[in-house]
């Protein structure tokens, strides 16, 4: 099973890699971007006998070590 | 003073500390790696030094906030022992949870590294307690993830937890002396407690006159004070 | 996976992967057979230009190497240096050029780790790095993106590893607008006797593979292998940019020099570099008259499937081999498993002179390893360029020359070009202060950094990289030359006396008998440079093939040098230091614009002669700077380079951190005021003394032989320079310190 | 409209950053997560009048900022 796990800044956090790529998107001629968030991207590849342990752990997961909750916020999506 | 220096993989200031501590403090300096389980006995203090542990993957601190002598650390802090984090030491220590708030990417963008002036303030901690208040010390960074971020952060300077802010030679907090975009200018905490401290800047690069400053040393004979029995509770006048 | 898979070899193939015929017929001979695929790769590696050296080996061999100072000469992994104390320097620079211009941040950082492991592999721990770069005009729609993209790369490697990157070189022409250059120079310190070749000794040893797994990443990186014969998805498999991973390197550097310091484990240990396993493994063989024998089974690997051939040529980053002494295998495992390294035994040392390779059982390759290792000599056609006569026709005088009343906005401008801005917003970005040694960071002429005698008390080295490409162009022998010169003289106005130099030598195509000849001429004055000064040289390294669409970039023989200076307190910075000091010249004035900065922004020439250097002059005007720094008695020292004069002198009064101005006359002479202000003549430097000790200087110069002019005294917030000049620092300082700035964003 | 962008390393290039990860997780005891890559994860507000038009020029922003094709391969996804 794979997990991909979408961490991203909390709303109220500033993301100053999203201005800069906003910007540099308007510059290069992609005015239409209007608003740009950075986060990280991170894919697993599981070995777990079922989905509902899959989502437990990989919860477990991001709780502990793949996001800080402090400022990030977390989803993931499980396939087979 | 016994003072415990942490080495995680791809700790590089470790070292540097230890050099500060034992050569020009000539004090007892002990490098701890991380798969330890316990502290030296006799442990006085603990810094936890700069660096990009485990190369500063995912998120600066966050793998090494895990490591086993981190739990050895807790007990230690959470029994009032001073614990310092410079740089990679505050990332660790918030990643772990000993200090409020969190570091991300510095608002350039861009790895800073160069002189800053720091205010001192807040609730005098073991590190600062030889240190008067509204002292400006010269000292540098280094650092890419230095942008302090606590969605209380006015309430934290309010209990006196702020114990460094971003100044202007003058002492003056302005944006133009902030080097990362850190809320408040803030650019060391400490736990409620105030045993617990942690900055971006490295006191350790400036203990020594021959690089071109020793303002940080203060911070070191601040322990050292406090740490000599009947001393060391109040600010220095 | 192994021989059955691999494609039949024949001259054919051969060629289009690069191998004239002749050297096709060479192995042919060697072998007495036809070579395996594997085989083929070996030899394709070995021989390529950046592993043999084949066009430049006889011409190197002339170069000095020999001096009292020197322990090891070019032929190791690095040049090694006594330094006193029982210590030794060693130090390297190395060339990234084509990966950075292809993936600027990657290639650049995995040149900063190249040249760590070429050190360490040593038994050195690198105590700074220094870069030198080169870009395209500031304009051209790359530049930003490749300036970027390498200084956050440098940085992102050797600040992660904690190596204070603490000086460099950086530079704009157009004739790097498709041939950037990145070379990186790194030094570390040794115990004399803790020095590790690259030898496999000792029959029956055991070959230890540490570091990185192996992946299909850079195989295509020394040997420009042609991929005719491979598929486009096998294309896609194979990434000719390694990522770098500056958190392995720093396990691997702490991990390699515990092991050194286990009495009697290691016998001899070299960094898979270019053409990685096979290099490595050949050329430990062959210096130690031995031979190996591998087995690829054996060798960690990131991906499943990998051939032979690939393991063999993969040039993974962060891997090292080592010579283990026979019967105490457990032991080094044992401290690679604490730094959670891969490590494995993938074979053993024998007397058969040849490197053997197996794989799934059967054998691979089977070659002599000294001639692999010998590789190819070449005496390539030379030919004097064209356009020497012509562009060294011009006379600079001959174009017109700003009015009196502006040459102050003269000066405005060349201070805000590129090349002579100031270079804060790339330094910034790099750690110049870990590891608590950096005496004189970036922004003065030298680095200084402290070294800790065995003792616990301070010494100190000064390290410089330089070369003024432009008079290479205009003149290879004389540019080289003045780059040498250039480098002692940056050493000496910081306090400290030139050591040793390593180089690096980028130069277009060698198949052109152009470029050879440039590459000759330039080796002629570096070894006359070096002859005269006493500077010896320890390592180096050369980059051919820096052109695109046949456009060849300028010679820039990129010169790195170190110096000692007993007391590091005694350093002596570039800036003002204060009000009322008095500033006086050494050296002469004379007229050479040709090649200048001032012809490039003002007329967009690089034309002329280069300037003269006078060696004996050189030797004068350096000698009294030591005396000074050495007597204490200088406030600042910093040599005129680009922008002459003027340049100077507004650096001086502008990069402390309070400005000081001063008020200058010029040296007395019949010189147009652009020759004056702007001229590029060498040997020259603006010092500060107190006026107290104005005799005393006075009589070190007389001493020294060296001609000395007092300008005039510091003080006020102006820079006022003979009769025409006369603006506010902050008015220089803000052209200064935004000029580079302007490129980049 | 917007688009979600992954951008992850190419296979065989490697990861230093999933590999610390996948190292750490093991020890925080999660031996299931196998394998590691980490990437980064773009969300970008559009404001273009079609489907097609957002799918052509976010394709071009990829390839001319968001990854580098080099040593990255990127994916995407438009929704409302
Ligand atoms: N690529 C670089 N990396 C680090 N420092 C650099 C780099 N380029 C220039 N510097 C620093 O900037 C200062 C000025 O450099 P430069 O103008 O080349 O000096 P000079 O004219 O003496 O050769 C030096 O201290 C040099 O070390
Ligand atoms: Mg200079």
């Amino acid at each position: 099973m794979t997990a991909k796990v979408y961490v991203t800044l909390k709303k109220a956090v500033l993301d100053p890699q999203g201005k800069a790529v906003q910007r540099s998107l308007t510059k290069l001629g992609f005015p239409e971007a209007r608003d740009v968030r950075v986060g990280r991207f991170i894919e697993i590849a599981l070995e777990v006998s079922s989905r509902e342990e899959a989502q437990k752990r990989v919860d477990a997961m991001c709780r502990k070590l793949l996001a800080n909750t402090v400022i990030e916020e977390y989803r993931f999506e499980l396939a087979e | 003073m016994r003072v415990a220096i942490l080495q995680f993989p791809g700790s590089n200031c470790d070292d540097d500390t230890m050099h500060v501590v034992t050569r020009v403090l000539g004090e007892d300096g002990r490098l701890v790696w991380h798969r330890e389980a316990q502290l030296p006995t006799g442990t006085d203090a603990v810094i936890v030094p700069g660096g990009f542990s485990y190369g500063d993957y995912l998120r600066s601190g966050a793998i090494a906030a895990h490591a086993a002598i981190m739990d050895a650390v807790r007990v230690f802090a959470g029994a009032g022992g001073p614990v310092l984090g410079i740089c990679n030491g505050f990332q660790i220590l918030c990643e772990a949870g000993l200090l409020p708030g969190a570091l991300t990417r510095n608002a350039s963008l861009r790895f800073e590294c160069r002189q800053v002036h720091v205010r001192v303030e807040g609730r005098p901690t073991p590190f600062t307690a030889a240190i008067p208040a509204g002292r400006v010390l010269r000292m540098p960074i280094a650092h890419g993830d230095g942008r302090y971020i606590n969605d209380d952060a006015t309430g934290l300077g309010a209990r006196g937890q702020v114990v460094f802010r971003y100044c202007d030679p003058a002492g003056g907090v302005r944006d133009e002396a902030n080097p990362n975009g850190s809320q408040l200018g803030i650019a060391g905490v400490s736990n409620e407690a105030g045993n617990v401290v942690a900055l971006m800047p490295h006191p350790e690069r400036a203990s020594e006159a021959l690089l071109g400053e020793d303002g940080g040393r203060q911070i070191f004979e601040s322990l050292r004070l406090s740490l000599t029995p009947g001393r060391g509770k109040g600010r220095a006048a | 996976m192994s021989a059955a898979r691999e494609p039949e070899v024949t001259r054919e193939v051969g060629r289009t992967q690069g191998m004239t015929d002749a050297e096709y017929d060479q192995m042919l001979g060697i072998l007495g057979r036809t070579p395996t695929f594997t085989e083929l790769g070996l030899f394709m590696s070995m021989w390529s230009e950046h592993c043999s050296y084949k066009s430049s080996r006889i011409f190197l061999k002339d170069l000095p190497t020999t001096g009292a100072c020197v322990v090891h000469g070019p032929g190791e992994n690095a040049g090694v240096v006594d330094i006193g104390d029982g210590q030794v320097a060693v130090f390297k620079m190395e060339s990234h050029n084509h990966p950075s211009f292809v993936e600027p941040y990657q290639g650049a950082a995995t040149g900063v780790g190249g040249i760590l492991r070429d050190v360490f592999t040593m038994g050195a721990r690198p105590i700074a790095s220094l870069n030198a770069l080169r870009f395209g005009q500031p304009s051209h729609p790359r530049t930003p993106y490749l300036v970027s993209g390498v200084v956050s790369g440098i940085g992102g490697y050797g600040n992660s590893i904690g190596v204070p990157t603490v000086g460099g070189d950086i530079a704009f022409d157009e004739c790097y607008d498709g041939n950037i250059l990145v070379n990186a120079f790194t030094l570390g310190i040794a115990e004399h006797t803790g020095i590790f070749l690259g030898r496999a000794a000792g029959v029956g040893n055991g070959l230890l593979y540490f570091g990185s797994k192996t992946g299909r990443d850079g195989i295509h990186g020394a040997s420009l292998l042609a991929s005719a014969e491979f598929d486009a998805s096998s294309e896609e498999k194979r990434p000719t940019v390694q990522v770098g991973d500056p958190f392995t390197e720093k396990l691997l550097l702490e991990a390699c020099l515990e092991l050194m310091k286990v009495p009697g484990l290691l016998v001899g240990i070299q960094d898979m570099g270019a053409a990685g396993l096979t290099s490595s493994a050949v050329e430990m063989a062959a210096r130690a008259g031995n031979g190996v024998e591998l087995d690829l089974d054996l060798v960690p690997r990131r991906e499943p499937g990998m051939s032979a051939y690939e393991i063999m040529l993969s040039e993974s980053q962060e891997r090292m081999l080592a010579v283990v002494e026979a019967g105490r295998e457990g032991e080094a495992l044992a401290l690679l498993e604490k730094w959670d390294l891969d490590a494995a035994f993938i074979g053993k040392v024998t007397n058969t002179e040849r490197v053997v390779i197996k794989a799934d059982g059967k054998v691979v390759a089977d070659v002599p390893a000294a001639p692999l290792a010998e590789g190819l000599k070449y005496d390539r056609p030379r030919k004097r360029p064209a356009y020497l006569d012509e562009v060294n026709a011009v006379e600079p005088l001959s174009f017109a020359q700003p009015a009196p009343g502006d040459l102050g906005a003269t000066l405005l401008k060349i201070l805000s070009s590129p090349n002579v801005a100031s270079k804060e917003w790339v330094y910034r970005q790099y750690d110049h202060m870990v590891r608590v040694g950096t005496v004189v960071g970036p922004g003065s002429d030298a680095a200084i950094v402290r070294v800790l005698r065995p003792d616990g008390s301070a010494k100190g080295l000064g390290l410089v990289v330089d070369c003024n490409s432009r008079f290479c162009y205009l003149d290879p022998y004389e540019g080289t030359r003045l780059a040498v010169a250039e480098c002692a003289r940056n050493l000496a106005v910081s306090g400290a006396r030139a050591l040793a130099l390593t180089d690096c030598l980028n130069f277009a195509s060698p198949e052109r008998p152009e470029t050879m000849w440039q590459f000759v001429e330039s080796l002629r004055g570096l070894s006359d440079a070096c002859r005269s000064l006493g500077v010896p040289v320890v390592s180096g390294n050369v980059s051919f093939y820096n052109e695109t669409e046949g456009r060849g970039i300028h010679p820039t023989p990129m010169i790195g040098m170190v110096g000692t200076i007993a007391d590091p307190a005694g350093a002596v910075t570039q800036h003002f230091k204060g009000e009322g000091d008095v500033v006086a010249l050494l050296g002469l004035q004379t007229a050479e614009l040709g090649g200048s900065e001032y012809l490039k922004v003002m007329h967009g020439k690089v034309a002329g002669r280069a300037p003269r250097l006078d060696i004996d002059l050189e030797k004068r005007v350096t000698e009294t700077c030591l005396v000074l720094a050495d007597k204490g008695l200088l406030r600042s020292a910093h040599d005129l380079s680009d922008g002459g004069l003027a340049v100077a002198a507004a650096e001086c009064a502008m990069s402390g951190d309070e400005p000081v101005g001063a008020e200058l006359t010029l040296p007395a002479g019949d010189l147009p005021p652009v020759a004056a202000l702007f001229g590029e003549a060498p040997s020259r430097v603006l010092i500060s003394f107190s006026p107290a000790n104005r005799a005393a200087v006075e009589q070190v110069a007389a001493d020294a032989g060296a001609p000395m002019a007092i300008l005039g005294v510091t003080g006020g917030r102006r820079l006022v320079l003979g009769p025409d000049v006369d603006l506010p620092v902050a008015v220089l300082s803000d052209a200064w310190r935004t000029g580079f700035r302007k490129v980049v964003e």
